[in-house]
């Protein structure tokens, strides 16, 4: 039997103006497991407090009812004198008697009663309390990005600043992701490589940075603080350590034919490849697919004209086990495959591209050195068709689109088009959108440049079909605000095909157990209040794996997230919320319900022996709570079938006694 | 024809005993009438000669007692389903009740089940049945043969049959058949469709039979909790017997709701009541509704599908919308 | 026989500790009453709601039950009022089923910035339960003094 | 044919001085014209029409006289495309290619009159040398 004392609080007349406080205490004086009751004119104060502190130890109390005011206003206060006084100060429990009683009811009679069940109700629940003590674990100094993008990069530097290490895991052979294969960026059109490189070599050159570049994470353990990870990095056949960049062998490889996939496989690589100049790490790797010497044993004639002797043809795959405290994905969007468009007659005729190929189209550094020709013929088109959401706002076939705004097409169809009338001002280009989205700064003004200095046709309305015809492309669209159809000879149609998540990020998800959405995009903590959070603790989001983004709004995800990372790295121990979920092993059924619903993965299952009571043993497969990860929420609790999940603070017998309470009038 | 199949039967039985793919048999066996077969352990080919049964009393569904069989260390268990009682089997599959590495199921047709409850209603006094496909002839004690139409003594849930085609298999004995059309939320929507006065008292007239036996809850297959919350003095409802007349309503809202996307509505806790009660109609209430609310889900179609309460769409009906919605229908 | 015209109601309300609760602390703040028959008991999270609790509370004489938690899309969890949306629907439907009358559940959704709204529809609540009369179709009479 | 309209459209736009590339399709311009119901071309479709070089059945329509010149598009354009004097340029482009209303300062000796005020020559001299 619990001893327990009851302190009701005057609160000046904001409670005893309507509330008999003395017949309340007087009242809960006979209740079960009460041994002690006071009233005093202010609880919170010093006083009231050492007034508590003193009844604990003379009455040697083992919990404490304090009538007052919301516990959203001074549980923490009231918890911390009973701490002070040697009770643990989980055995507290606050009737709310002032918010929810004196102030809303004028009648001293029904207030009273009213306070004198709410009293009742906190002290059915004390009696059930039993002390909880929050758990303590250790936090690695160390955090994990997963993606080498301009979020991936952004994030590490600015943890990496803060001076904790970082590990950056990307599974392409360098770093800078889609905007190292952009050409401008809007809305102030300067150069994608000018801003980024610089960015790609800070990473190389911070000492507390490291790059897995060719690598993935085939394994997470662990919860925030103490994950741990397997990252698997992919044999490249050249040693990276020796290699130099210097280039020759990828300009001696025999294998010549092989799709240069940072160009979207508009021209070729050779087997043995640097993506691009300006790679980071700038080191060879050589493609097992297409490596003559690998497939058949022959060649072998980049080891020979390597000066440094960083070819390894016996390379294996490595794997690299590693603790992390925080992990950071930053996995980033590919766009959506053109595929089953075939009114766009993308896999009919080289000349409808993609906007992620005109990008590379018009970059310096693409397949024609950035002059805007043709990919069928090389020849300058003169009518171009630029088509706005493609696959975005689909929601009608979920095959083909996404139902979602791709977010950023508006704004590069804008730049593709400025950029074509500003060097070649004898072509026509045509945009058609269903609406023209610019909310950012400067972005309007951006596309109304477009529109009005440099004469681009922007079209209401959409492309219903494109057919090659000749060398030309035959558009057919309609102009809504004409109210006809249009019919357009055209020499290139570019599609901005919608963006999605990339692929590795469901494996990831489930890796790490963080939720998605319905698209596959990593869902925040709060939308609106913890945006760069996943609801999994410890595990944080940058850049578009959490929904479509622009360069800035990226860069800002990117350090918010490295902001949150931080705060995190700052604690030598986590202190957890003891109100957490706990199974009955013993009542567990292993049905994994409560993992299915639980938002935080906080939740495994294993298969455990136990001794029956005719003395065999049964192996069942039973649920366990890591505390550390579990936030309290209960959803559990009433998802398992067998009751065998109780949430700590918040019990199945503890809600009972309460409605028990308040029902036994 | 009965006589044919279980000869089959037995003899697929023997040959996976005998073979050594599996230690043991669960199948149905003879009870002390003609008329109630019961679930049995067969452990030889003299066992299954003299004590295996099956036929239009071959009701029991046998899914649940392999959780406890799979849990034992010696081999696998051979085990015969009909339709229905395979989705009760993935089901318990999809939770992890079972080890499906440890079980062979051999899949039997069903024609549907007599109900013996109907049966002793039609003729009493049973002392033999013949089943052909139109007619059952019972040899009864006192008024000599007696002749009622199969239909009229099939069970309920036969006559609604939601399917004839099996989920989980691995071998198959006779033919394959496919999903069937049926009407099994009818009588629920004649429930609906009445007033709430109507509705109140054909429940209290229903519910207020209850001896509170726990067969319906024990025959279950998707009733298998280590402890069920009856039986558990901490969880707040623990209670062995109706003392009111709430406790029985109370009893069967959580049994029912404890297997809510769960229930496959194989229809068992019917069967057992020896008091009648229509209990399938309280399951059934709630997968029509999973089906009107949130898309149709059958417990037990495939393994490892998510049950509808343990998933949600942002734009799911609200609840005072989800209680008025038959209004309209009505 | 219970006089109608002075019946109280006995109503049990639960609240999640993030936006209902809250908004039930906003009213009192504000002073805009409510009646005293109404008696909170908070939960982290709508889905910590067990069906148990309310069939519990209508056994022990409750009049009417009322669940309050975040608005869909805003709950502190991320997704327990989703699955507690899903659960009460099933519940309430089975209790409609069985004949209990319906305005004695509710499912509000209630904002801690909502402290009008909570006010206003523990009013009605109060008002549509009062119109009901007792709980006389789930009550355990054991438990009745 | 394809010249022809080339230089109507940019005679429209030199007479009126208005630039149809600001326009971004808000249609306040025709929610706010009074004689909206009486036209076939409503102003925003003026500027669009303008814009896209369909001169042709711009010219021919009734839509541009039903145009009572009272400059609310003017007033309320977010753009300040100026719409009534894009109307009022076609209006007269229409008036010229017939040959007519075109007011050299040579004219304007043989018009005076002691009646006629001298501030309506003005105008018309303005407006029709344009």
């Amino acid at each position: 039997m619990q001893r327990i004392g009851v302190f009701v609080c005057h609160c000046g007349t904001n409670i005893a103006g309507t509330v008999d406080v003395v017949a309340v205490a007087e009242a809960l004086k006979n209740e079960p497991g009460v041994v002690h009751s006071a009233e005093y004119q202010y609880m919170c104060s010093q006083a009231g407090q050492d007034l508590i502190k003193a009844a604990i130890k003379e009455h040697n109390l083992s919990g404490i009812v304090v009538c007052s005011c919301s516990p959203r206003m001074h549980e923490a206060t009231f918890r911390k004198t009973a701490a002070a006084a040697g009770l643990n100060p989980y055995m507290v429990e606050i009737a709310n008697i002032r918010e929810q009683c004196s102030w809303i009811h004028k009648d001293m009679a029904s207030g009273t009663e009213k306070a004198i069940i709410l009293g009742k109700a906190a002290i059915a629940k004390v009696n059930l309390n039993t002390p909880l003590t929050p758990g303590e674990s250790p936090v690695t100094k160390r955090a994990l990005v997963i993606g080498g993008g301009i979020a991936g990069i952004q994030t590490a530097l600015d943890i990496a600043d803060a001076g904790f290490p970082v590990d950056i895991v990307e599974t392409k052979p360098t770093i800078g992701g889609k905007m190292a294969q952009l050409d401008k960026t809007f809305p102030t059109l300067d150069c994608a490589a000018c801003i980024l490189t610089p960015k790609m070599v800070d990473v190389a050159q911070n000492e507390k940075i490291r790059i897995f570049s060719y690598s993935e994470v085939v394994d997470v353990r662990g919860f925030v603080g103490n994950f741990d990870v397997t990252i698997k990095k992919r044999a490249r056949y050249v040693k990276e350590d020796i290699c130099t960049g210097c280039g020759l062998c990828t300009e001696k490889c025999p294998q010549k034919k092989v799709p240069n996939e940072f160009n979207l496989g508009m021209d070729n690589r050779r087997a043995i490849y640097i993506p691009f100049a300006q790679a980071v790490p700038k080191v060879a790797t050589i493609d097992a697919d297409y490596c003559t010497m690998l497939k058949t044993g022959k060649c072998g004639v980049c080891a020979k004209v390597c000066t440094a002797g960083a070819i390894d043809y016996e390379a294996k795959d490595e794997f690299i086990e590693e603790k992390y405290g925080a992990v950071v994905v930053a996995t980033g969007f590919n766009p959506i495959s053109m595929d089953k468009f075939d009114e766009f007659a993308y896999n009919q005729s080289k000349d409808v591209i993609t906007s992620l190929e005109f990008e590379r189209l018009t970059n310096a550094a693409g397949p024609t050195a950035g002059k805007l020709l043709r990919p069928s013929d090389g020849e300058h088109p003169h009518t171009i068709v630029f088509v706005q959401c493609v696959g975005s706002r689909c929601e009608a076939c979920a095959e083909k689109g996404k139902e979602y705004c791709s977010k950023i097409c508006c704004m590069y169809t804008a730049k593709h088009a400025m950029l074509t009338r500003d060097k070649y001002p004898d072509t026509d280009v045509y945009v058609f959108y269903i609406d023209v989205r610019t909310p950012g700064k400067a972005f309007d003004e951006f596309y109304r440049r477009a529109v009005e200095e440099y004469g681009v046709h922007y079209i209401k309305g959409m492309v219903g079909k494109v057919s090659p015809e000749g060398n030309k492309l035959k558009v057919q669209a309609s102009d809504l605000i004409a109210g006809k159809q249009l019919h357009i000879d055209a020499d290139l149609v570019v599609l901005a095909a919608a963006i999605e998540p990339d692929k590795s990020a469901r494996g990831l998800a489930t890796m790490l157990t963080a939720s998605m959405d319905t698209n596959d995009f990593f869902t925040e903590a709060h939308p609106k209040l913890r945006p760069v959070e996943s609801p999994t603790a410890g595990v944080f989001l940058s850049g578009t794996c959490q929904g479509p983004k622009d360069i800035p709004e990226t860069v800002s995800q990117a350090g918010a997230a490295a902001s949150k990372v931080i705060g995190l790295l700052c604690k030598d121990k986590l202190t957890g919320n003891p109100c957490v979920a706990q199974s009955d092993e013993m009542m567990c059924n292993g049905c994994s319900s409560c993992e299915r619903v639980c938002p935080y993965g906080a939740i495994t299952y294993s298969d455990k022996e136990f001794r029956m009571p005719d003395r065999t043993t049964k192996i069942r497969r039973v649920a366990s709570v890591n505390p550390a990860v579990c936030q309290g929420c209960g959803a559990c609790t009433v998802a398992c079938p067998s009751g065998a999940m109780d949430l700590n603070g918040f019990k199945n017998n503890q809600i009972m006694a309460e409605v028990d309470a308040i029902c036994k009038m | 024809m009965q006589e044919v199949m279980r000869d089959k039967l037995v003899a697929k039985a023997k040959e996976l005993l005998t073979g050594g793919v599996v230690t043991r048999v669960l199948g149905w066996k003879r009870g002390e009438f003609c008329y109630d077969l019961t679930p049995g352990i067969f452990k030889s080919a003299d066992e299954l000669d003299k004590e295996f049964d099956f036929g239009d009393f071959a009701a029991p569904n046998l899914s649940k007692y392999l959780i406890d069989e799979t849990r034992k260390e010696d081999g696998k268990v051979a085990v015969f389903m009909k339709p229905c009682d395979t989705y009760s089997f993935n089901q318990l599959l999809t939770e992890h009740r079972i080890d499906r590495e440890k079980v062979y199921v051999i899949g039997v047709p069903c024609e549907g089940m007599i109900d013996n409850k109907k049966l002793s209603a039609a003729a009493d006094g049973i002392k033999n049945v013949a089943v052909d496909y139109e007619n059952v002839v019972v040899e009864t004690l006192w008024d000599g043969n007696v002749t009622v139409p199969r239909e009229s003594v099939l069970a309920e849930r036969c006559l609604n049959c939601k399917s004839k085609k099996h989920v989980a298999l691995d071998e198959l004995v006779g033919y394959e058949d496919e999903i069937t059309e049926c009407n099994r939320f009818d009588e629920v929507a004649r429930l609906e469709a009445m007033t709430p006065e109507e509705r109140f008292e054909f429940w209290q007239g229903e519910l207020s039979r209850c001896i509170r036996c726990n067969a319906c809850r024990d025959v279950c297959p998707a009733c298998t909790c280590e402890k069920c919350v009856f039986d558990n003095p901490s969880s707040g409802v623990e209670s062995k017997a109706p003392s009111d007349s709430f406790e029985e309503k109370m009893f069967h809202i959580i049994r029912a709701f404890h297997v809510t996307g769960r229930c496959t509505d194989c229809g068992e806790c019917s069967r057992v009541c020896p008091q009648n009660i229509p209990l399938h109609l309280l399951n059934r209430k709630f997968i029509k509704d999973i089906n009107e609310l949130w898309g149709e889900y059958q417990a037990g179609a495939e393994v490892g599908s998510r049950a509808p309460l343990v998933n949600y769409t942002f734009d799911d009906m609200e609840p005072s919308e989800a209680v008025e919605r038959g209004d309209k229908n009505a | 026989m219970q006089d109608v015209t002075n019946f109280k109601p006995l109503i049990v309300a639960f609240c999640c500790n993030w936006c209902s609760y809250a908004g039930a602390d906003l009213a009192g703040s504000n002073r805009l009453a409510y009646p005293a028959d109404v008696k909170i008991i908070r939960v982290p999270c709508s889905c910590r709601v067990n069906p148990m609790f309310i069939l519990r509370a209508f056994q022990r004489g409750a009049d009417g039950v009322i669940i309050c938690g975040c608005h869909p899309g805003d709950c502190h969890y991320t997704s327990g009022n989703y699955y507690a949306r899903r659960r009460m629907s099933l519940l309430f439907s089975m209790l409609d089923y069985l004949g209990i009358e319906r305005d004695r559940t509710r499912v509000e959704w209630v904002s801690a910035a909502e402290g009008a709204k909570f006010a206003a529809t523990m009013n009605d609540f109060v008002e549509k339960v009062t119109a009901l009369g007792p709980n006389k179709r789930l009550e355990d009479l054991r438990c009745k003094k | 044919m394809e010249n022809k309209n080339e230089r109507r459209r940019e005679e429209i736009l030199r007479i009126s001085g208005v630039n149809p590339r600001k326009c971004m399709k808000c249609g306040k311009c025709s929610a706010t014209c009074p004689s909206y119901d009486e036209m076939e071309y409503h102003p925003h479709e003026f500027v669009y029409m303008v814009e896209s070089g369909e001169l042709a059945p711009l010219l021919e329509s009734k839509s541009i006289y039903k145009c009572l010149t009272c400059f609310a598009c003017v007033e309320r354009c977010p753009r300040g495309v100026e719409p009534a004097k894009l109307i009022e340029a076609v209006r007269l482009t229409v008036i010229r290619e017939k040959g007519a209303n075109h007011l050299k300062a040579d004219d304007i000796p043989a018009k005076l009159d002691e009646e006629i005020p001298q501030q309506l020559l003005m105008s018309a001299f303005r407006k029709y040398s344009k």
